[in-house]
């Protein structure tokens, strides 16, 4: 363990620029001369290995840092696109889109069991749904629908040719409403307790506003009541 | 109590309990301990030790002290069944064998968990990059989509709507005091000489309330207050005021004395 | 510009391991054998050289990581970030994911013997593991799975350098289909039990009124669940 070694190691590791005396204190071998000694020497191997790296002084202290040759490299790594397929959640969420439109999020999270504003987003993002409308009554929650996009990217003409077989699930072949009992409201709040969904990925703060969205929830199960679409 | 192991020192116990990370570590610590071959549990010193190191669990507000509870219950539980006579031999499953399963298991899962520790303190050991320059990423858009229809139609096909959730799952679990049960046995047995063990439990719901009533009846039939009485197994189990007199034979606690 | 400065330029601007295929987007020139060769020659310099760092086969990818023997000054040092250390009920949850997944939070508690929301909320926050599906059956429950950052975590290059079942000092040999095992689910059931109301949901002075609580929670967590991919 020599000191340039040390000094690697430290510089390599820290995450914010350092001076020769804090590099020091790394160990008791080493003084703010060593370390200065030790930078020279490692910016000799650097040049005369070639590394993609160097070590850069700045105001602050001193860094190791991409050579600038390589910026187009590190460029081109990030924005060459990467393959991108949709999860399995994102799967869901479009295919009850897809046979059930134009649906609203509190009908996707019921045949889900789960939350979904999420995953709504992220398949509109992709271009592959869109808002269509708005339900009736307070609130009147939106309203979701395939876009030209869906259709061009899995080859269809229209919705008319989505294969609709019989092993589909009722509940995507026919409009059958979702909820039909009377006590539908109260149960629906229960249903919609996913305890899992929960441990899945509650961050602090997010939660502000909820007797908004409890509202909203509400509103739209009585549209699904009565409307029955 | 006939309870010969070092674990009887309560004291020793309230700071320990703490260090479990449930009943099944705790369980498997005690039959460890002692080197008991865990194929041929002695079920009923194992229940008593376990009682004896949870006593007071309750008091001390220990997040999972339901947990505890629950074994000790599946404990008492399998103990009461050892005491039967075994009709068929051959195809009655030892009473003991799916918790001889669970212990054996969850050994093993502990040891793969110290296996992770010790891989988790070696990979800490060394040190990524400190400092990555920020660069601008691509929106996500830009990628192009992968996925064909097939994948979402078998998704389709794979979808169900939930059942609703049973109720009884939401009934949250309180806390329920072991001295309020004990209480209640006995201002009960102050009007009755007897009473049965649903009586006790009726006006509650949740399961935890029959736990707690059913220790509340093994404490008081230790500090010789109550017998505890079935004609015969799986019959209504009965509450008795202690009478000196009373000879018959008990399911559980009063004879061990 | 020879190949293998660009895949260590790569290497050295990534705080994560990087796969051969992910590091050849950097240059048209670059194809996943020849980023293997190109890692080979790192290696080959890195040891020569006697660098403080080598390139590590991580999480089925590469990362360049500070040699082990230079911890203990890296340990203490202010600007080098320490990656947290797991509890103990993490590392337990984790161990029975990490060999029984896919699997469901019951099978989990039933395994661990007590309630663990919370601790699987903690190690999906932390990305260690991740909703891989859902189970059959009533409510679907949800099925975790371990994530590239697990592999990550504990330095494994894949699930294969897990320890082997048979290598472990514990009596068991045969492996317990829990899946199989009615009482897995009868138990709870029986039991009427829900160890996650009482270890995560219960606060003293609660009343039963929560939905709306548990709601936003729920809802907070799509976001997470499924935005994210």
């Amino acid at each position: 363990m020599n000191p340039s070694q040390i000094v690697e190691a430290i510089l390599f590791a820290s995450d914010a620029p350092l001076k020769a005396e804090e590099i020091a204190r790394a160990d008791d071998s080493l003084d703010e001369d060593l370390v200065e000694g030790s930078i020279r020497t490692l910016r000799a191997e650097y040049d005369e290995g070639e590394r993609a790296f160097q070590v850069v002084e700045l105001a602050e202290g001193y860094q190791i840092l991409t050579r600038t040759e390589f910026a187009p490299y590190l460029e081109r790594f990030d924005t060459v696109p990467r393959p991108a397929r949709l999860s399995g959640p994102a799967l869901e969420t479009l295919a009850i889109i897809a046979y059930r439109q134009p649906i609203g999020r509190i009908e996707i999270e019921y045949i889900r069991g789960v939350g979904s504003a999420g995953v709504i987003r992220t398949v509109v993002d992709r271009g592959l749904i869109e808002v269509v409308g708005r339900a009736e009554g307070i609130g009147r929650p939106l309203l979701y629908g395939t876009t030209g996009k869906f259709l061009e990217h899995f080859g269809f003409q229209s919705l008319e040719d989505l294969p609709r077989p019989e092993e589909l699930p009722v509940v995507l072949r026919d409009r059958i409403p979702l909820v039909d009992r009377p006590e539908a409201e109260s149960q629906q709040v229960d249903l919609d307790f996913d305890p899992e969904a929960d441990a899945e990925a509650h961050r602090p703060g997010e939660s502000v506003g909820e007797s908004g969205s409890e509202l909203s929830r509400h509103e739209a199960s009585n549209v699904d009541v009565d409307g029955g679409r | 109590m006939a309870v010969t192991s070092p674990l009887q020192d309560e004291g020793f116990f309230v700071v320990e309990i703490e260090r479990f990370q449930g009943p099944l570590d705790l369980l498997l610590h005690l039959i460890r301990r002692q080197d008991i071959d865990v194929f041929d549990i002695p079920i009923a010193k194992i229940t008593d030790q376990f009682l004896v190191a949870i006593r007071g669990i309750q008091a001390r507000d220990l997040d999972n002290a339901g947990e505890f509870l629950e074994m000790a219950a599946a404990l008492v539980r399998i103990k009461a069944q050892m005491l039967l006579p075994r009709r068929d031999e051959e195809e009655e499953e030892d009473p003991r064998a799916e918790l001889v399963r669970r212990l054996l298991e969850y050994e093993q899962i502990r040891e793969i968990t110290l296996r992770l520790a010790a891989s988790e303190a070696e990979r800490a050991r060394r040190f990524g990059k400190g400092y990555v320059e920020p660069r601008h990423r691509p929106p996500l858009l830009d990628a192009p989509l992968e996925t064909v229809w097939s994948e979402v139609f078998e998704t389709a096909l794979a979808i169900t709507v939930p059942e609703p959730r049973d109720m009884e799952h939401r009934i949250l679990l309180r806390a329920v005091p072991l001295e309020e049960k004990i209480d209640l046995i006995l201002l009960t047995l102050g009007r009755v000489a007897r009473v049965e063990f649903n009586k006790l439990v009726s006006p509650w719901r949740g399961r935890l309330h029959g736990v707690m009533t059913f220790l509340a009846g093994l404490e008081l039939s230790r500090r010789r207050r109550v017998r505890l009485r079935q004609v015969r197994p799986f019959a209504e189990l009965w509450l008795y005021r202690w009478e000196e007199t009373s000879e018959e034979p008990t399911v559980d606690g009063g004879q061990e004395d």
